[in-house]
């Protein structure tokens, strides 16, 4: 291989990619460097074990890809303007949209709403850490190399282009020829260890690190539908490895899965994928619905409506979300039958997501609502998600979705869902979350901004899409004919996207003002809470959480302790030394290991490959003799942290 | 972590320290993840095990014998880790390694038919690239194959911690989660041999 | 085996030699009815299956100690049953369903060689 | 105030613009044939709920909303309101006679579109098999011995029955006038009916994306009068060329290519459905 078959050549954006990253690269070993901070980056972020960092590490990862995904979306917009637009050839704009599709689910959704859960359950159930902070490292890790694996796609050997799907026999060695796919394949891959790591890690926690006198039924809402959520990612994600695997043999090692060759089967693949796929977008929603139930009890100063049916409408829409995966290729002629009954089970799913949105509903009604941001997101969820869901409820009617597939209605339907359920859920928990993570605000009159502009651009970029698709307009296409007449429409939409882009911007410089102006918060309880997170006296809880294991006595403990006030300070009696994990790089070594393996199996040098694979089983060695139990903080340093003089 | 040396007798060692108890049910939720994982090996097989292109039929390889074999080694290797951990929890160390290497050198064997049989439909025309049957097959018996591979690996540097530590809330939490782990290999063998071969071998004989 | 403790593992481990012998006698079983009978297709089949499942059961509860939970600490046992449980439904799901999904519809599909695959087919070979 | 309710105002400005600038000029709700109005009709029946669905949401929301924010006399504060059996049931009931009435005519809708349209029963369907390759369409008319290239002519008010595969990637078969697509998929084949009403000119494309050249990989399909059918038919065996093996293989190599009418075709050669990979073998020997 020669070094300009390497390195991607001969495109402006290309270059201009390239430069920034160098800048960027070199932007940030000058700023290590000058500030000294090389140090404090190993042994404060790379090393850490404490799961309010590392869910620190994996939100900030997620905005970087939602702005790498975000980037793409506004090139797919601006090439998609106007009819016969010039901007992108056809090779790049399938790159685009893959690269889009596939980082902004697996790499901004998941990756955000995980980090949200990282920062929040230990906290909600009153819990110092996670079961096994070790592990937990090791998920994000290897989360962040699969991540930074499938971005330098962009710059080294070409990005995939086979769509965030990659059906075969598209994605096959003679249709997608070159590294591209390879690089899909083993970047979901090594992310999808974490990411099973992380549904093992916080379903114990969840099961077995409640603070005691939380029974499962007084768990706040969040905690309930990160336990659902993980217990999907359990049992959806091993179902991707496999596919993933597969692909990767037929490949790499000539095995005839999916191929044309040697009678297998492309719609195995399908198959498999969604398989793992339709249960995925139940991981990215359960989680937001999650945070909204949060939100809105916290600002209607109210305790949730139909608090059981919420809990059942998620347990019920877990166990569903398996039976429902064939509603995405009813196109493909299974016949009358199958057809049939995956689009009754797809319908039905409609039932206990209505139950949770009336539920909302219910729980406003009789409260006194407060419109802070976070709230002002939920209730633009609310309002939106619904499109969402009933225009799925139309795809879900096989005899009409033979007219949607594969069109920009489907692109409308789930971009509503993914933005008005995930996105919007990403910035309300961000918002609302914030002040516990970095001890202050973000400032509510620039919010209050991000979420107009973001909502009505979303809007006006994805309701006519509805209508584009009823028109015949395909998605994956990278341009149309002026005939169409698909030209205004689309002009719309892409003034709605760059709306998007423009709020985005405006979050952004929302987190520099607000880190320069904002007041500090005072005591932990930023918004009048809940739940126990609020319940630490300093605004962002010391490493060791609570200093105090709180004993709870009912739903909404904290509030009814704030309402009754039964809220005494500590006192060193209350005091023990508490026991804490010890830091360690061994994640991050695992993980570059990995990143050596798949880069080496990206460009099939197996040398590579294998090096990498003996040095994430030596890790995995070390760590089996590894029998350091951690330390103790002592009552002397508690209480100093602490503030306690008595 | 209490590295309580109290011997509770009516608790289990490697239930005895927190970590113990959070790890061997995080290993069994791992284990659900498993049996995820090989249902869809099992899926794409039994999908697949019809289009054998140009090659030889599955079935038509399959042999009684060795399948016997193959499966008494790892019925009994399963049955001995059984014997290992109950030695355990009566605190005979000689037992548990008895026990444990015996199982060990029922896997190498089992191990060792695997790769024979393997070799054999490789020399009779059948590889992992002769249709999408024999890709099927080879993926699910042979992830079936380095998982036993991975499992012997693991069980015998768990033994050498115990040799080096000897029994105590730790070790034995590792020791019983790798059994667990063993067990749930001979559970999948039992699918593969009734999936795979019984039934490949009922295809093609009727 | 909720009780299970190390009190009780004096003597001969009862439990696990019958869970063994039954593992053998059932494995034995399942190659005579597949392998000597001349009974159809798919009662062997089902018949072999069934089998799988209960010896798997065996492993699960005899072997594994499933339901063993730490008594100190609330409710494992359950969590692990019902875990397994939900795996099996899963289990199911993917298996019957990847095959029930591909192999109805698509007529005129390559003749196979396999008698199994004709039968599930010849139902929905033509779109009714 | 008036800022609560700008999404309000916006998506009912949005919602009247569209609907006035006319649904039936969408192509989908502007059917040409029994099989696109039966999809259109179920496309209206699921619309006239779903509006109905965002309406109860919106209002009980807008109601909600307005009545207990926190104003000044604000009344009925009742923060241990935690849930009513009643409501529930309610919330749980209709939803799910909804589904039941949308399965109903959706079921009845999937299991007629496998058939001829209703009406049509008795007219024997003309069979096309259209075989996709990268990036064209190839139909060929078994019965006439004809074999055309991106384009089709079929006879009005009779069915067709597409007969569908693919030499290599998975298409999707979509003639968005007469009715909903199908894929068509390698090494199998699967069947779609249309029918056209009147004579007329309508596009159709594979709509499931399959690299470079996706996005014109179109085609035409122009329904005739019965008479004028035949007529073609007809010319079209006198006149046009035969099929060459060589031809064809060449239409095996991915690109583009003009329409094209051949009277012969290529099943003496290669049937698709059941030959998956005779397209990527011919690209290997050519590019030999
Ligand atoms: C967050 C992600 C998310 C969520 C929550 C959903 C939710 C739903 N989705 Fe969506 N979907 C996607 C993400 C999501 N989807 C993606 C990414 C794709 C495309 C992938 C690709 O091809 O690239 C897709 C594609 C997709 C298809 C395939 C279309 C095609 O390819 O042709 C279908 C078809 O059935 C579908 C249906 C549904 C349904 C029925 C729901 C339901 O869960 C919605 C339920 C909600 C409601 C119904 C609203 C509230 C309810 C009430 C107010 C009660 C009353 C309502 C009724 C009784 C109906 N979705
Ligand atoms: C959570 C998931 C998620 C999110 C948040 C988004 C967000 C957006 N998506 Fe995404 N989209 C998908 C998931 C998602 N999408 C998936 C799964 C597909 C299918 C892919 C496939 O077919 O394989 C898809 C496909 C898809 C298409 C169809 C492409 C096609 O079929 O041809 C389009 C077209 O309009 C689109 C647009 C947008 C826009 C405008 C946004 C906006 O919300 C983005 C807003 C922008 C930002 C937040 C970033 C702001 C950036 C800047 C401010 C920098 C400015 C810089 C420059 C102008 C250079 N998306
Ligand atoms: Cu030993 Cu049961
Ligand atoms: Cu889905």
């Amino acid at each position: 291989m020669k070094w300009d078959e390497f390195f991607v050549t001969g495109d402006p954006l290309i270059y201009g990619a390239d430069v920034s990253i160098a800048i960027t690269m070199l932007g940030i070993v000058f700023f290590l460097t000058y500030f000294k901070k090389w140090k404090w980056l190993w042994t404060e972020w790379l090393t850490t074990v404490d799961h309010k960092k590392i869910g620190i590490m994996y939100i900030i990862s997620a905005i970087l890809m939602l702005f790498r995904g975000g980037v793409d979306a506004l090139l797919m917009r601006t090439q998609l303007a106007v009819p016969e637009m010039e901007f992108l050839d056809s090779q790049k704009y399938n790159e685009i949209f893959t690269t889009h599709g596939t980082i902004m689910i697996i790499f901004m959704a998941m990756p955000f709403l995980i980090g949200l859960i990282n920062v929040v359950v230990p906290l909600q159930i009153g819990a110092r850490d996670v079961a096994y902070p070790y592990l937990n490292a090791v998920s994000f890790w290897t989360f962040f190399i699969g991540a930074m694996l499938f971005n330098i796609s962009f710059v080294i050997g070409g990005s995939p282009s086979a769509g965030w799907t990659s059906y075969m026999p598209l994605a096959s060695n003679e249709l997608s020829p070159g590294p591209g796919q390879n690089y899909y394949l083993l970047g979901l891959q090594i992310s999808g260890i974490g990411t099973l790591l992380t549904g093992i890690n916080f379903m114990v926690t969840i099961f077995k690190m409640r603070a005691p006198g939380m029974t499962l039924f007084r768990m706040p809402m969040f905690t309930w539908s990160a336990l659902v959520t993980m217990a999907i990612i359990i049992f959806a994600f091993p179902i991707l490895t496999v596919a993933l695997a597969l692909m990767t043999f037929d490949r790499l090692f000539g095995s005839h899965f999916f191929t044309l060759q040697g009678e297998g089967m492309d719609m195995l693949w399908a198959n498999l994928f969604w398989l793992w796929g339709h249960p995925e977008v139940y991981i990215v929603i359960l989680p937001a619905f999650g945070i909204f139930s949060e939100i809105i009890a916290t600002f209607s100063k109210k305790t949730l409506f139909g608090y059981k049916a919420m809990v059942w409408s998620m347990v019920l829409i877990a166990a569903y979300s398996f039976l429902v995966w064939v509603h995405h290729f009813f196109t493909m002629g299974s016949g009358a039958l199958v057809n049939s009954f995956f689009s009754v089970t797809t319908m039905l799913i409609g039932v206990p997501t209505g139950v949770k949105i009336f539920n909302w509903l219910f729980t406003m009604r009789k409260g006194q609502i407060e419109f802070s941001t976070p709230m002002l997101w939920s209730l633009g969820f609310i309002v939106n998600f619904v499109i969402g869901g009933v225009t799925g409820v139309m795809l879900a009617m096989a005899a009409a979705n033979y007219q949607y597939h594969n069109t920009y209605f489907l692109v409308a339907h789930f971009h509503y869902v993914l933005i008005a359920g995930t996105v919007f859920a990403c910035f309300a928990g961000l918002v609302y979350w914030y002040p516990k993570m970095f001890g202050h605000k973000l400032n509510e009159r620039i919010g209050k901004w991000v979420f107009w502009l973001f909502t009505i651009g979303f809007n006006i970029c994805f309701f006519p899409q509805y209508f584009l698709g009823l028109d015949g307009m395909p998605r994956r296409i990278y341009t149309y004919s002026e005939e169409s007449g698909w030209g205004p429409l689309n002009m719309i939409s892409t003034v709605g996207g760059f709306m998007m882009g423009i709020a985005f911007l405006v979050l952004v410089y929302n987190i520099y003002y607000s880190f320069r102006y904002e007041p500090r918060e005072k005591t932990g309880d930023a918004w009048n809470g809940r739940t126990l997170e609020w319940s630490t006296p300093s605004a962002m809880p010391p490493f060791y959480n609570f200093a105090k294991i709180p004993v709870v006595k009912g739903l909404d403990h904290f509030w009814n302790e704030k309402q009754n006030k039964e809220i005494k300070p500590l006192t060193t009696q209350d005091l023990q030394k508490i026991h804490m994990p010890n830091n360690s790089g061994v994640p991050f070594v695992m993980a570059s290991f990995f990143f050596v393996s798949g880069f080496g199996l990206v460009f099939e040098w197996y040398w590579m490959a294998i090096i990498g694979l003996i040095g994430v089983l030596a890790t995995l060695v070390i760590r089996s003799f590894d029998y350091n139990n951690g330390y103790y903080v002592s009552v002397e340093e508690i209480k100093e942290t602490e503030n306690i003089t008595k | 972590m209490a590295q309580s040396k109290v011997r509770d007798l009516n608790t289990p060692m490697e239930y005895q320290s927190e970590t113990g108890r959070l790890n061997i049910l995080g290993f069994w939720l791992f284990l659900g993840a498993e049996i995820a994982l090989f249902s869809t090996l099992f899926a794409t097989y039994m999908v697949l095990m019809d289009r054998t292109a140009d090659g030889p039929a599955l079935g038509e390889l399959f042999e009684v014998k060795g399948l016997l074999i193959q499966t008494f080694l790892l019925l009994t290797s399963s049955f001995t880790c059984g014997l290992a951990i109950h030695e355990m929890r009566r605190y005979n160390v000689k037992g548990l390694f008895f026990w444990m290497i015996t199982t060990i050198l029922l896997g190498l064997g089992f191990l060792g038919f695997e790769i024979y049989e393997f070799f054999v439909y490789i020399h009779e025309g059948a590889n992992i690239g002769t249709s999408a049957a024999w890709s099927a097959f080879f993926v699910l018996v042979g992830t079936h194959g380095l998982h036993v591979t991975l499992g012997i690996g693991w069980i015998i540097l768990i033994l050498i911690q115990v040799a080096k530590r000897g029994l105590t809330p730790q070790t034995t939490a590792k020791v019983f989660i790798s059994s667990l782990y063993w067990h749930f290999l001979d559970v999948v063998w039992i699918f593969l041999f009734t999936a795979v071969y019984l039934m490949g071998m009922v295809m093609q004989h009727g | 085996m909720a009780n299970h403790a190390a009190a009780q593992h004096k003597g001969i481990p009862w439990k696990h030699v019958v869970g063994f012998v039954l593992s053998i006698v059932l494995t034995l079983f399942a190659i005579w009815f597949a392998l000597e009978t001349d009974l159809s297709t798919n009662i062997k089949l089902l018949v072999i299956f069934g089998l799988a499942i209960i010896q798997a059961a065996l492993q699960l509860l005899m072997f594994m100690h499933l339901t063993e939970n730490s008594r100190t600490q609330g409710f494992s046992g359950r969590i692990q049953i019902g875990n397994i449980l939900f795996g099996f439904f899963v289990a199911i799901v993917i298996v019957v369903g990847s095959v029930w999904v591909l192999s109805s519809g698509h007529a005129e599909k390559k003749p196979t060689n396999g008698e199994h695959e004709m039968k599930m087919d010849s139902g929905s070979m033509n779109h009714d | 105030m008036y800022k609560r309710y700008k999404p309000f105002v916006f998506l009912g400005m949005l919602l009247t613009v569209f609907l006035l600038s006319g649904c039936s000029d969408l192509l989908v709700l502007d059917p040409k044939g029994p099989v696109a109005q039966q999809q259109k009709d179920l496309i209206m029946y699921s619309i006239i709920f779903m509006i109905g669905i965002i309406m109860v949401v919106y209002v009980l929301f807008g109601f909600i909303v307005y009545k207990y924010r926190d104003h000044k006399g604000h009344k009925g504060y009742d923060p241990e309101n935690k849930g009513s059996h009643l409501i529930e049931a309610i919330c749980l009931i209709i939803p799910l006679i909804i589904v039941v009435a949308l399965s109903i005519p959706t079921v009845k809708t999937i299991y007629s579109l496998e058939e001829a349209p209703k009406g049509s029963e008795n007219k024997k369907p003309l069979v096309i098999q259209a075989t996709s390759v990268d990036w064209k369409w190839i139909f060929t008319y078994p019965e006439q011995n004809i074999e055309t290239v991106n384009y089709i002519n079929i006879p009005e008010d009779r069915p067709i029955l597409f007969k569908l595969t693919s030499a290599d990637s998975m298409n999707s078969f979509w003639v968005p006038s007469l009715g909903g697509q199908k894929y068509a998929m390698a090494g199998m084949q699967t069947e779609l009916y249309l029918q056209a009403d009147d004579p007329g000119v309508f596009d159709g494309r594979n709509s499931n994306f399959n690299g470079e050249g996706f996005t014109d990989q179109t085609f035409k399909v122009a329904a005739l009068t019965s008479e004028s059918f035949d007529k073609w038919a007809k010319e079209t065996q006198q006149e046009a060329p035969k099929l060459t093996k060589k031809q064809y293989d060449q239409l095996m190599l991915q690109g583009h290519t003009k329409e094209m009418t051949f009277s012969s075709t290529h099943l003496k050669w290669v049937k698709h459905e059941n030959d998956a990979d005779y397209a990527i073998k011919v690209r290997e020997r050519l590019s030999k």
